[in-house]
């Protein structure tokens, strides 16, 4: 089977849709000449022109105002923010327009954006290794996607940029050279949006994740499938907005125990939200407290030692479902 | 043109009424003083060209052909409101007439207008947008983004600038290190021009020459018409940072009252013509107002509706897959 | 008993401080002539001139970031924005300035600021009547509080002000006409950040609240012991980062039943990072799950009906006690 | 000044080989080729004057006079680094030496310094601020809003814009309408003075100017000094976007031949004297990564300390009072 990288699979759904619909659009800082910062629109300005590709100011707030306006002028843009750290500047942008117009104006348009933006670290220091998925996760009229895999990448992209509605697309940096098999081309290719996926069966313990951490988990399950003989059932939550409750929930009548996965900050971070939820729908299939693996409340210092201390790993989800079983 | 501004006068009359009398909550904007703005400028441009405004917003609207029923109706809250209730005084709009919006957080509009003008000219399309927002408006960075985008791709889009003097409370010398907002055009190099905003044929002359320019494929333009709010800010506003000599002063310079004087000075219309246009405008807002008072609230069940325009519901997706 | 209303209670506040510390000053839009946009400053730029009381553009980025330049100059400034809502404007200055400059640079310097900014709604529309406390709260970093009467916000405003952290201070507007016992003044008045109240004891449930929804809780609370004879512990946090959680803790070893109270959306509000917290800590204490009265994720219309089903009040606490006992 | 230039390059160059080795992680951004910047900025103003700059900061760390062996052990992330290693190559900075820090979100520090510039002038204090920048950030808004401040509030701090004609992948013409960022300045009407900022001579009138105007309560001022990087925009660039020729072309500017070249014509110093200097730097910036490397890491016990300077613990408060 082929196989091609998550890089390459979004780009290729950029590309597809672009050929497909001639409405579609890509604007972003550095995506031209540079190729973006992680390389994911390499090429395209060459063959799609500066018209269809279009190299901003460095203006977050203006990048997404302006990808509002032509969305509501026919167009389907396609905004790159160059890290999720950066979205916050781009903030009320995303909020009070693009998130609004459509329930605010009775209805009258819609707003078919997509922003992609990416998640990570790497000794980036404090400003830039932030996950702010649990802020744009709460916000209503945001749809919210956060793939694992290039075939998810690209399936739920083409969504996405075909969804009439606002969807904050998040990437991870660390997950750009992954390779996996490459996704059934065209129609076939489309993954839903607000579906999640079951991606590993186990009756133990429901271990729920999403982008790197699914990585993470599963590493996890196999260690304490091995050494501890738990079996785990991994979910791939994939949407975050809307999200797929009726696996999650599935799921966990089934095991009775749950961990949660998240590279946000433990204090309100998207595990706390997921948690309040799995609670209230759950409360009495759970034989034990839903744990979550997070970053801990600290800026992410820049110290190789210090970051290795605190970015979530596969060996803290081993550990969280320890202390369940 | 003196009909549009008696409208725009009289419907706020009520509006501001109906406030006191508690059947328009939130806040309440009022234009009253600058009528000649949404007039002049709305008239030099075709009806198809695209139009965002800020919260001050009920001129625009009724010089864009809304209903004044509608528009009232909205300000009641109510179903049959422009924007079926859920959106109120700040926020207007009807998209069918290309009007996209009064717009509550300031400047906010101004980047998006851009990106709607880019959308024009990518699609080849001939209308042109105009983005009107406040002198305070030009302090806020998204200002600088969206003048910068436009200046930058050449976009057929036009800035007015309203400037009326003042902020929420704000005089422009405390919120602005120049007087004159079309120096702010500068920095980015686009071509500007300032008007009398109390003057209905300066505004149209003004916004004319900016429309055709953008029109013809040059870029973007600045406007900035001088104008002045004869009311509060908002209904809330005590009004404790101007003084009664001051608003005295510019209620002299009353872009109805000069329009009317014009008109009749010119024999373009008699006193009676224009008493008789007022009566009109006056019967049809009484209309308004009963319509909006008579009409139906919105239903308490739709209020979850439109969240999204394509709502997912993954509950209803029946069991995973996988 | 001298009684004294939320607004005089702040503005007492920010006189005295400029009284004493000359360093204090305050900044934001229309907090001179004006008065601020909920007559908080009146009178004090005729006090204390414009040099102290300074009119800024509308630029709330700015604002934060000029803040926070005064305060590494040797200044305790405090901000006003008019709203939380345009908070999301000065979201990146906050975030990733503010909170993170001591830290990040190695403990060279703190960032004494206070950022006041007014949640509420009242036919506002969409993009004026959000609350955004859950985010404030979720970053290491920043100090949070949002108090609830007259005493709390002299006292609580006096230590923020002193606090050598960067705070963001919660007012409510539909508070800020209430009235209540005048704090006595000085340091006596003082009121500590991070410590929670137990405003009314009880056995059966503990119902968790702040600012606003204080008095939903107590009203609930009421109803609840005249009608059901059930007895709420009313607590008001007062402090959202850092969380007493002894106080609240404590609380609900006590009485095994929750009930969390705030304005925020359902989804990723606050309510969900204390649910989650009160889950690590409390599981097994817990008789059900943790009820949460909160914002439906929805747009907050302006229809005067439509948003009165919406907006949390006394009669949701109820039923979400009801539904625990 | 020879001895500051060839100490910015050879530290960099230092920097990126213990990039390659992998003793240095995450963004790398070289300020080679853009020496004279700092030098004649920095030379121009006093120890005192307060300086801010972006995460391209290396070259102002070590004019201000930080120790090159605690700044390179910043970038190795070692617990003896400027930032005690929680910082890296973005975030030095020096409190006691008035260097508040390179900041890694373009623009941000821009209405920080304009703060700073305010506390000066508020306490009757003599510093000014000096508030460095790259040609990208002059299109973001926070750039006009700290700009618009300053002017509308007069306050002593240079702005100086380090045009090096790109962006991260963008050039000039991509990201801006106006060429000369100088024009810029237009909309607040702040004076302004544009340099070559590959001579440091240039570069250091320039910045006189603008920091005796400050001093002298004449308000804030807008310096360009317009320069190239010969490295990629940080060492993960692969540079697709620029061409050897144009790269080449610059390279023969370069600031530290430029300024060596003078001296030794003007019989300053000997060439001899010169490559004296130059090899004391080469031992001395030895000495700083072999003290990097020594250097011993951060305490992982000390992880969570300083999130607050008032750390507030409820749990060790003990029971709640009421
Ligand atoms: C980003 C933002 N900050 C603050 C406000 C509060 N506010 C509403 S109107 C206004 C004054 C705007 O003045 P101007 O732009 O001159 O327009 P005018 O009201 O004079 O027409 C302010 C500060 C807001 N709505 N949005
Ligand atoms: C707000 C924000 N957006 C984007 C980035 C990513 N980024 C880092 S440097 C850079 C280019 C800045 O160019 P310029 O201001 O000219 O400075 P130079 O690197 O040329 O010195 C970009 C886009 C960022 N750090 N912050
Ligand atoms: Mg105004
Ligand atoms: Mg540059």
């Amino acid at each position: 089977m082929a196989e091609l990288s998550y890089r390459a699979a979004v780009r290729d759904a950029l590309r597809e849709e672009m050929l497909r619909d001639e409405s579609v659009i890509l604007l972003g800082e550095s995506i031209t000449g540079y190729g973006g910062s992680y390389a994911v629109t390499k090429g395209l300005v060459e063959e799609f022109g500066p018209r269809r590709v279009m190299e901003t100011p460095i203006a977050e707030a203006g990048i997404v105002g302006f990808a509002v306006g032509a969305a509501m002028g026919g167009l389907r843009p396609v905004a790159e923010l160059m890290t999720v750290n950066f979205a916050l500047l781009a903030l009320d942008q995303i909020v009070n327009s693009a998130a609004k117009f459509h329930y605010m104006f009775g209805q009258q348009w819609s707003v078919p954006l997509v922003v992609r933006t990416v998640s990570g670290f790497g000794q980036l220091g404090a400003t830039h290794s932030q996950s702010f998925e649990g802020w744009f996760a709460s916000v209503p009229g945001l749809k919210v996607v956060m793939p694992a895999t290039p075939t998810d990448a690209y399936g739920l992209l083409v969504s996405a940029i075909r969804d009439p509605d606002p969807v904050i697309f998040i990437e991870h940096s660390l997950l750009y050279s992954m390779r996996g098999p490459a996704p059934p081309s065209g129609e076939a290719g489309l993954v839903p949006l607000g579906r999640a996926q079951v991606v590993r069966q186990g009756q133990d313990v429901t271990v729920v994740a999403y982008s790197r951490m699914l990585f993470q988990a599963l590493q996890a399950a196999e260690t304490l499938e091995r050494e501890d003989g738990i079996s785990c059932e991994v979910i791939d939550l994939r949407t975050l907005r809307p999200l797929d409750y009726p696996t999650v929930v599935g799921s966990v009548r089934r095991t009775h125990r749950v961990v949660l996965c998240g590279e946000d900050w433990r204090t309100g971070g998207f595990g706390a939200t997921l948690l309040a939820e799995i609670q209230d729908r759950c409360f009495d299939d759970l034989d034990g407290p839903v744990a979550r693996v997070a970053m801990r409340d600290i800026p992410l210092p820049y110290a190789r030692n210090l970051e290795h201390l605190l970015i979530p790993a596969a060996g803290d989800v081993v550990a969280a479902v320890r202390s369940l079983v | 043109m003196y009909r549009q501004m008696v409208l725009i006068r009289r419907f706020e009359d009520h509006a501001a009424e109906s406030y006191a009398r508690a059947r328009i909550g939130g806040f309440l904007h009022l234009y009253i003083g600058e009528e000649a703005v949404a007039v002049g400028a709305l008239n030099a441009a075709r009806p198809t060209d695209h139009l965002l405004t800020h919260y001050r917003d009920h001129g625009y609207a009724l010089v864009r052909g809304c209903d004044p029923k509608a528009a009232m109706a909205e300000l009641f809250g109510k179903a049959s409101g422009l924007s079926g209730g859920r959106g109120g005084s700040m926020h207007l709009a009807e998209a069918s007439r290309h009007f996209w919006g009064g717009h509550a957080i300031v400047g906010s509009h101004i980047p998006i207008g851009a990106g709607m003008a880019y959308a024009m000219q990518y699609q080849r399309r001939e209308e042109v947008v105009l983005d009107f927002f406040g002198d305070g408006a030009t302090g806020n960075g998204i200002f600088h983004e969206g003048l910068n985008m436009a200046a930058l791709w050449q976009l057929p889009v036009v800035f007015v600038c309203e400037n009326n003097l003042y902020g929420m409370g704000a005089t422009l010398a405390e919120e602005s290190p120049v007087k004159d907002m079309i120096i702010r055009a500068e920095g980015y190099t686009m071509p500007s021009r300032q008007c009398d905003g109390m003057d209905v044929f300066s505004v149209y002359e003004a916004v004319r020459t900016a429309v055709e320019h953008c029109r013809s494929g040059k870029g973007p333009f600045f406007v900035e018409a001088v104008t002045y709010r004869f009311r509060g800010h908002s209904m809330a506003d005590p009004e404790l940072y101007r003084d009664k000599e001051e608003v005295g002063r510019w209620r002299a310079q009353d872009p109805i009252l000069r329009f009317g004087e014009f008109c009749v000075r010119q024999r373009i219309s008699s006193e009676r013509e224009l008493e008789e246009v007022n009566e009109q405008v006056e019967q049809e807002m009484l209309e308004a107002v009963a319509f909006a008072e008579a009409a139906p609230l919105p239903e308490e069940s739709t209020v979850a509706d439109g969240v999204y325009a394509n709502p997912i519901d993954p509950e209803a997706a029946g069991p995973e897959s996988a």
